[in-house]
């Protein structure tokens, strides 16, 4: 047991925390002890249950082979009325206490403290967005350490689930309503790792990547985070916006938009510019049959290619451009004028960057924006 | 386990008396009667044995209704204001007739069982026909109700907001793209068709819809028919819901009213199916009826057949109170 | 199952004469009243629609509903004279529907609270949409 | 199928008309009420289902090897439509009609001591609604396939841009009426059908588990039917009634799904059950242990399965109200499962067990019902689900008790009976290595997804990180070992069909109606009405070298023979 479960610890690569067993990983939050706690105590039943059992099995087949040369014999007893009401009884009792503990701790996850600190957290397909109460927003998840974090969660979407597997805390993203998870977590996350954030309800091609970080921090230094996450973008100088909120913001849309050329869930964006603004690459076609050319123009529906991008991405359903299903969420209320601005930016200059979406051009030094 | 020769009067074998074979008497059964099949003993028995089978697939209709009976439930439970309200575009008096239609023809085909008991075959065909008419009489009733609905624009979905009779309520509707005649042309060799938008979020279109709606499109909603949309809606009497989405120029409309009528097509429709089903059966029971094929000794398929067209009926009679008289 | 056979002498299977080898026959006078009286009842519920008596309006809707089907089933359906086990299986397909439904009124009685009221995904457009009729999102929230 | 026997002359002195004789030519088979024959085209179409399930499989598997994609062309799109066509033919094409649609036809009216079931044509047309339903969604890959997973939970399956949701829908829409005509027929003729003597109490178990299972298929799968035809005319014409945006509700799909699918796994795994009594009473030669508890247990399980749905919903909304009734009412199973298993043991004590392939099959089931059984528990208790609920550890658990259980069940009984429906016998010791062999892949392969899913792994991924990858390598090397087990199965039954010798009524020494017939059976199963004894009273059995099987000494059976049984009365 003691020997398996190191050499699997040792086989999880990079992970700097003790206490990671064969079962389970590493307890990082405060739900996670009772969780394990009885996790252990159902396993050691199952030991004890499974063992005497495959034991028995194999003394009665060994001991009661057919011998040829005997009889059969008949002398075995038909039934035996308080050996099987005692087995049924037996595991309804065990189980009645199983359930008793396992009620009472759930009674705890699912009730989170009036003093926790709220996190507003978005899914859609693929991608998670993380409000917090200074309107900052983040693609990873930020906590602060030794107090309840509260997430209350929505789906703009379809199903999704928010799974941090080291908090051992899990619960779907119903489209129509909030749901809630807290948990609290009292230790740092350690130098260049980060807790697992899976969506654990299936949503479709992007599921399996739907995975984000989340780092636990000291408070003074979340709340530094925070008041520099709340202004990187504001920071940013306009001519320096593309190629530095650029490449940050196109990590939530790089799901579906290739910058190779490849085809995804939706167009790629190479050449993309040429195209809305009617240079090389011809003219697109929309889903209703209407061309770019036709809909992007003085004193048509979109007076310049920009204003077609901006609604395209508040407003993704309005023309959906033929060959493609009509699948990209709003990212109204997400991404604020200037982000827009940082992404056609990014578009227009396309060939500054690589296929995932890296300046080729050295950075001149920033202002001070700590992304982590 | 008692034996069955020490103990005649076992409950298993007084089972027997009615479900058992015992070789030589089913033979002689066999020959007199040929329309009993190999592996049944008696008329009695094969008799026993469909009217359970029957009673088992109407368990089974129970069921598959239920499931929209369950649905209703919590509709209801979550927007009672919009059942109230909703329920006042249906016509009682239409449904009403409809629920004496179906239930003299049921009458009628509980008797058509009595008339094949008794050998009666002109009695037989006759109480057929009747059901058969009252299975017209109620599917014609439906029609009309529903092109009326249709044509008021009460329907489910979000078509429900867009007044269809002008040329931008078409459009739009065109471009929700959740109207059934767009819907119904599935091709799915082009995923765009499938992908209707119910989530992928269009808010500006959607919430434009509903707003142009109810500021009563042009051509819709002259100020009269406003004044008459300013008091409750009183039922089908009152004129103002004979014209057109009405209901998008009524004030007091609550939120979700177009859940109501996505419920009542819903159960109505599937509701609808069964009676054309119920039909189908009729008229076979007819043809043979005709042939001459029943008698006191064999009038199963009669007898099951009737069961499934009371069971048609039983589900209308609850179906009547739950969408047509709401107060 | 001794019951079962019990019941199968009421129908008389074997009693002679003009009567059926099977089945039961149910008299003519007897179907016409069940059938009236089926029709009574539609025009009494019919016309209690009209009078306010607040919930009982349900209530008596669907009270007279349950007697119509019960009279469609123990009379039309001769479930009256038919073997008790058939009648079980139709009562326990009922019970199964009135147990889910009880079950889901329980739930979403529970989470009402935090659903919104339809264009759930994109409140924020719902809520600016002021328009009489306009669904709109409605918030309360949630306190365990 | 006639090929069968055409394919080596039959000495009609060992070998007299049977069913699959009696007429020749495809039509005979197409059109035939029989219930055999019918039985034998179940069989055959669920295990060539089984067959392709099995390759979709081992793709997902052998995709999972590597994070990120390693079978080339194989992108996150495909695995999902791989995920899902594996689960959905495994379930609604294999497992479900696997027990009773495909066994239970052929055995149970014999067993029974009937002709046949009570309505031969409506068991034919739920023949042919499988093959349409089958058609339906196979023709939906044609279509654009479809990658919703088989719970089809919406919003998803309502907004997927893959083409082949509603075909799918409609197939699964009709299986499950070929499932529900089928449970219908069976409850009629258990309850009609039995000859004078087979009382309730002297049934078989098998018949009891067939019977609870018949049960559950009538009152259950209807509530799917409305429920594929709500997500249908959702898809189609946005209905809204599971809708957010249009005031329906997800988690009201979710109760409606599993209301259904809770049972079903219990349709699956009932009659798996009863083929183990019979298995483990008749190759240990033995009287069952507490046939009652036995019997009444498949019953209360018939009952207990439509009270715990909501187990699967802990984590999806449900209100924690309802969380915490379900998650009571689930342990309860915890008693008849507990009761079954100990009485399965206590049957060997005192037995004479033969280690032939059917009984490993056995207690191959045994063992792996047990894990499968028990790991229920992490998952019904709530704090727990809470970190295990979408990971492996699900994916796991109901493997064990699908597959492991249901699986593993279904085919030891395929070996039971196969002398009975074939009429060959297949080679023992091929029999046992497969049987060890599959048991071995089947464990290497899903007991890591235990470990895979306690660490977090979710479930339905793709792509993972590198952390996961050495668990996925051990499960997909259990899952060729596995599949090399059942290709051996697979050619030595084949093998048998042809060169396999001559089966005797009773190979195996059992006392239920089915062995009192010739193998394979005559057309109209018995040519004079058999008279019932106590179908588990090994004593009066003997071997018969000249027969090479067994032969049963009615004289000797205490329930035929009453003054015998004043003798010896135990």
């Amino acid at each position: 047991m003691n020997i398996a479960s190191t050499i699997f610890s040792n086989l999880l690569a990079g992970d700097p925390r003790e206490g990671r067993t064969l079962w389970l990983p590493p307890q990082d939050s405060n739900l996670a002890v009772n969780s394990d706690l009885m996790f252990w105590w159902i396993n050691i039943i199952c030991y004890f249950f499974f063992i005497g059992i495959v034991i028995a099995l194999v003394i009665l087949v060994v001991k009661y082979r057919m011998k040829k040369d005997r009889p059969f014999r008949t002398d075995g007893p038909l039934h035996h009325l308080p050996l099987e009401t005692t087995w049924a009884v037996v595991p309804l009792l065990i189980v009645i206490f199983i359930f008793y503990f396992g009620f009472r701790d759930y009674l705890n996850f699912m009730t989170p403290p009036k003093n926790s600190y709220e996190i507003a957290v978005t899914a859609q397909k693929w991608g998670w967005l993380f409000k917090y109460p200074n309107g900052a927003t983040s693609d990873d998840l930020y906590v602060p350490t030794g107090r309840p974090v509260k997430l209350s969660m929505r789906s703009s979407d379809v199903l999704h689930c928010c799974y941090i597997p080291d908090f051992r805390v899990k619960k779907d993203l119903v489209p129509g309503r909030y749901s809630y998870l807290w948990f609290q977590t009292d230790d740092v996350t350690p130098e260049g790792w980060g807790h697992n954030l899976f969506c654990a309800e299936y949503c479709g091609t992007g599921h399996s990547n739907m995975n984000r970080k989340v780092y636990a921090l000291a408070q003074p230094e979340f709340d530094a985070w925070l008041t520099a996450q709340s202004q990187w973008l504001d920071k940013i100088p306009e001519e320096e916006l593309y190629f530095r909120a650029g490449p940050k913001l196109y990590a939530r849309c790089q799901q579906c938009h290739s910058l190779d050329g490849t085809k995804g869930i939706g167009p790629s964006w190479k050449g993309l510019w040429a195209r809305v603004s009617g240079g090389e690459g011809g003219d697109g076609k929309f889903v209703d049959g209407t061309g770019y050319q036709s809909q992007i123009g003085a004193g048509k529906q979109y007076q310049t290619p920009e204003d077609y991008i901006r609604s395209s991405i508040l407003n993704p359903g309005e023309h959906v451009v033929a060959g493609y299903a009509n699948a990209m969420p709003s990212f109204k209320g997400q991404l604020n004028d200037k982000g827009i601005d940082a992404v056609i930016g990014f578009m227009k200059h396309m060939d500054e960057f690589d296929t995932k979406g890296k300046y080729l051009k050295e950075v001149p030094p920033a202002p001070k924006v700590s992304m982590k | 386990m008692t034996t069955l020769q020490s103990q005649p009067n076992h409950a298993g074998d007084a089972h027997g008396a009615d479900g058992a074979h015992d070789g030589a008497h089913g033979s002689a059964e066999h020959a007199k009667y040929p329309f009993l099949q190999h592996h049944f003993d008696t008329p009695h028995h094969q008799f026993d044995s469909a009217k359970l089978g029957m009673w088992l697939f109407l368990a089974t209709e129970v069921l598959f209704f239920g499931g929209l009976f369950v649905a209703y439930a919590v509709l209801r439970n979550r927007f009672p204001e919009v059942f109230s309200y909703s329920s006042h575009y249906l016509d009682t008096i239409m449904g009403g007739i409809n629920t004496c239609v179906l239930i003299l023809s049921s009458l009628t085909m509980a008797l058509a069982v009595r008339f094949a008991q008794t050998n009666r075959k002109t009695g037989l065909i006759i109480c057929l026909i009747l059901t058969f008419m009252g299975a017209i009489g109620f599917m014609v009733i439906k029609y009309f109700e529903y092109s009326h609905k249709i044509h008021d624009n009460l329907v489910w979905g979000t078509t429900f907001y867009v007044p269809p009779h002008d040329a931008a309520g078409e459009l739009e509707a065109k471009e929700l793209s959740v109207a059934p005649t767009t819907s119904i042309t599935l091709n799915p060799v082009n995923p765009a068709v499938f992908a209707v938008p119910t989530l992928a979020p269009t808010p500006a279109v959607d919430a434009s819809a509903i707003k142009q709606a109810s500021r009563a499109p042009a051509g819709m909603a002259t100020p009269t028919q406003m004044a008459k949309a300013e008091g409750l809606p009183t039922g089908e009497h009152d004129p103002s819901f004979a014209h057109p989405a009405t209901h998008l120029v009524d004030k007091k409309m609550p939120a979700n009213s177009h859940v109501f009528f996505a419920i009542y097509y819903a159960m109505t429709g599937l509701h609808g199916v069964h009676v054309l089903a119920g039909m189908v059966v009729i008229a076979w029971l007819l043809k043979r009826a005709i042939r001459g094929d029943f008698s006191s000794d064999y009038f199963t398929p009669v007898d099951v057949g009737g069961l499934y067209w009371h069971i048609v009926d039983l589900i209308w009679i609850f179906l009547f109170p739950l969408f047509y008289l709401i107060h | 199952m001794s019951h079962t056979a019990t019941t199968s002498h009421e129908t008389g299977g074997k009693t002679p004469g003009a009567h059926p080898i099977v089945g039961h026959l149910v008299p003519t006078w007897l179907l016409v009243f069940v059938g009236t009286s089926l029709l009574m009842l539609t025009v009494i519920t019919v016309a209690v629609r009209y009078i306010d008596i607040g919930e009982f309006n349900i209530v008596v809707a669907l009270g007279v509903a349950l007697v119509k089907a019960t009279l469609v089933c123990l009379f039309f359906m001769h479930l009256r004279w038919d073997r008790s086990f058939n009648t079980l299986v139709f009562v326990v397909s009922v019970v199964l529907v009135l147990l889910m439904m009880a079950f889901l009124i329980m739930d979403t009685n529970q989470y009402h609270d935090t659903q919104f009221d339809g264009n759930a995904p994109n409140a924020e457009s719902t809520l600016q949409a002021n328009a009489p009729g306009a669904p709109v999102a409605r918030f309360k929230p949630y306190s365990p | 199928m006639t090929t069968i026997n055409l394919s080596q002359p039959l000495d009609t002195a060992a070998r007299p008309d049977n069913y699959i004789t009696h007429t020749r030519g495809f039509m005979s088979w197409a059109f035939t009420l029989d219930h055999k024959r019918i039985g034998v085209m179940y069989l055959v179409s669920v295990l060539v289902s089984f067959f392709v399930g099995g390759v979709f499989a081992l793709l997902v598997r052998t995709e999972l090897l590597t994070p990120g994609q390693t079978i080339p062309g194989v992108t996150a799109d495909v695995y999902n439509h791989f995920f899902t066509l594996h689960g959905a033919i495994m379930v609604f094409l294999v497992i479900i009609p696997s027990i009773p649609a495909a066994l239970g036809n052929f055995i149970m009216p014999i067993m029974l001591g009937a002709k046949d079931v009570a309505f031969p044509r409506l068991n034919l047309f739920s023949y042919y609604l499988w093959i349409f339903g089958a058609l339906f969604t196979v023709s939906s890959l044609l279509l654009g396939g479809f990658d919703t997973g088989w719970t089809f939970y919406t919003p998803y399956s309502t907004t997927t841009p893959a083409g082949g949701v509603i075909p799918a829908l409609t197939g699964v829409f009709i299986l499950g009426f070929s499932s529900i005509f089928t449970g219908l027929n069976f409850i009629v003729t258990v309850h009609k059908l039995r000859p004078p003597g087979m009382t309730w109490f002297r049934m078989p178990l098998f018949l009891w588990a067939i019977y609870a299972t018949a049960i559950i298929q009538v009152l259950a799968t209807p509530v799917l039917g409305i429920t594929l035809l709500l997500l249908i005319v959702e898809r189609a014409f946005n209905i809204g009634i599971f809708d957010p945006s249009m005031g329906g509700d997800p988690v009201l799909y979710q109760h409606f799904f599993w209301f259904y699918s809770h049972p079903a796994v219990y349709i699956m795994i009932l009659p798996a059950m009863g083929i183990i009594s019979e298995l483990i009473s008749v190759h240990a030669h033995r009287h069952i242990f507490g046939y009652k508890f036995i019997a009444l247990s498949s019953i209360a399980i018939a009952i207990f399965s439509f009270l715990v749905w909501g187990h699967h919903m802990f984590i999806s909304g449900q209100s924690p109200l309802l969380n915490t009734l379900f998650s009571l009412i689930s342990f309860s199973v915890a008693i008849p499962s507990a009761v079954k298993v100990f009485n399965w043991m206590s049957t060997l004590y005192k037995g004479n067990i033969v280690l032939n392939t059917p009984m490993l099959y056995a207690l191959a089931f045994l063992v792996l019902f047990t894990i499968g059984g028990l790991t229920g528990i992490h998952l019904a208790t709530l704090n727990t689900d809470v970190h295990l609920h979408d990971t492996y550890f699900v994916v796991a658990h109901f493997h064990y008790v699908m597959m492991g259980s249901a699986l593993i069940g279904m085919i030891g009984g395929l070996h039971h009976w196969w002398p009975k429906i074939t009429g060959r016998m297949y080679n023992e010791n091929l029999g046992r290595i497969g049987c060890i062999t599959v048991f071995i892949g089947f464990n290497v392969t899903f007991f890591t997804q235990f470990f895979l899913g306690s660490q977090g792994m979710p479930r339905r991924y793709y792509d993972y990180q590198p952390e996961y990858q050495i668990y996925h390598v051990i499960s997909t090397i259990g899952s060729y070992i596995m599949a090399s087990g059942f290709l051996l199965t697979a050619y030595y039954l084949l093998a048998s069909l042809f060169g396999g010798r001559l089966a005797p009524a009773n190979p195996w020494g059992g006392r239920s109606l089915e062995w009192q017939c010739a193998s394979p059976p005559p057309f109209d199963n018995f040519s004079t009405q058999p008279r019932v004894g106590d179908c588990y009273d090994f004593s009066a059995i003997r071997w018969d070298e000249k027969e090479q099987g067994y032969v049963v000494d009615r004289a000797l059976d205490p329930t035929l023979n009453p003054n015998l049984a004043a003798k010896n009365s135990h």
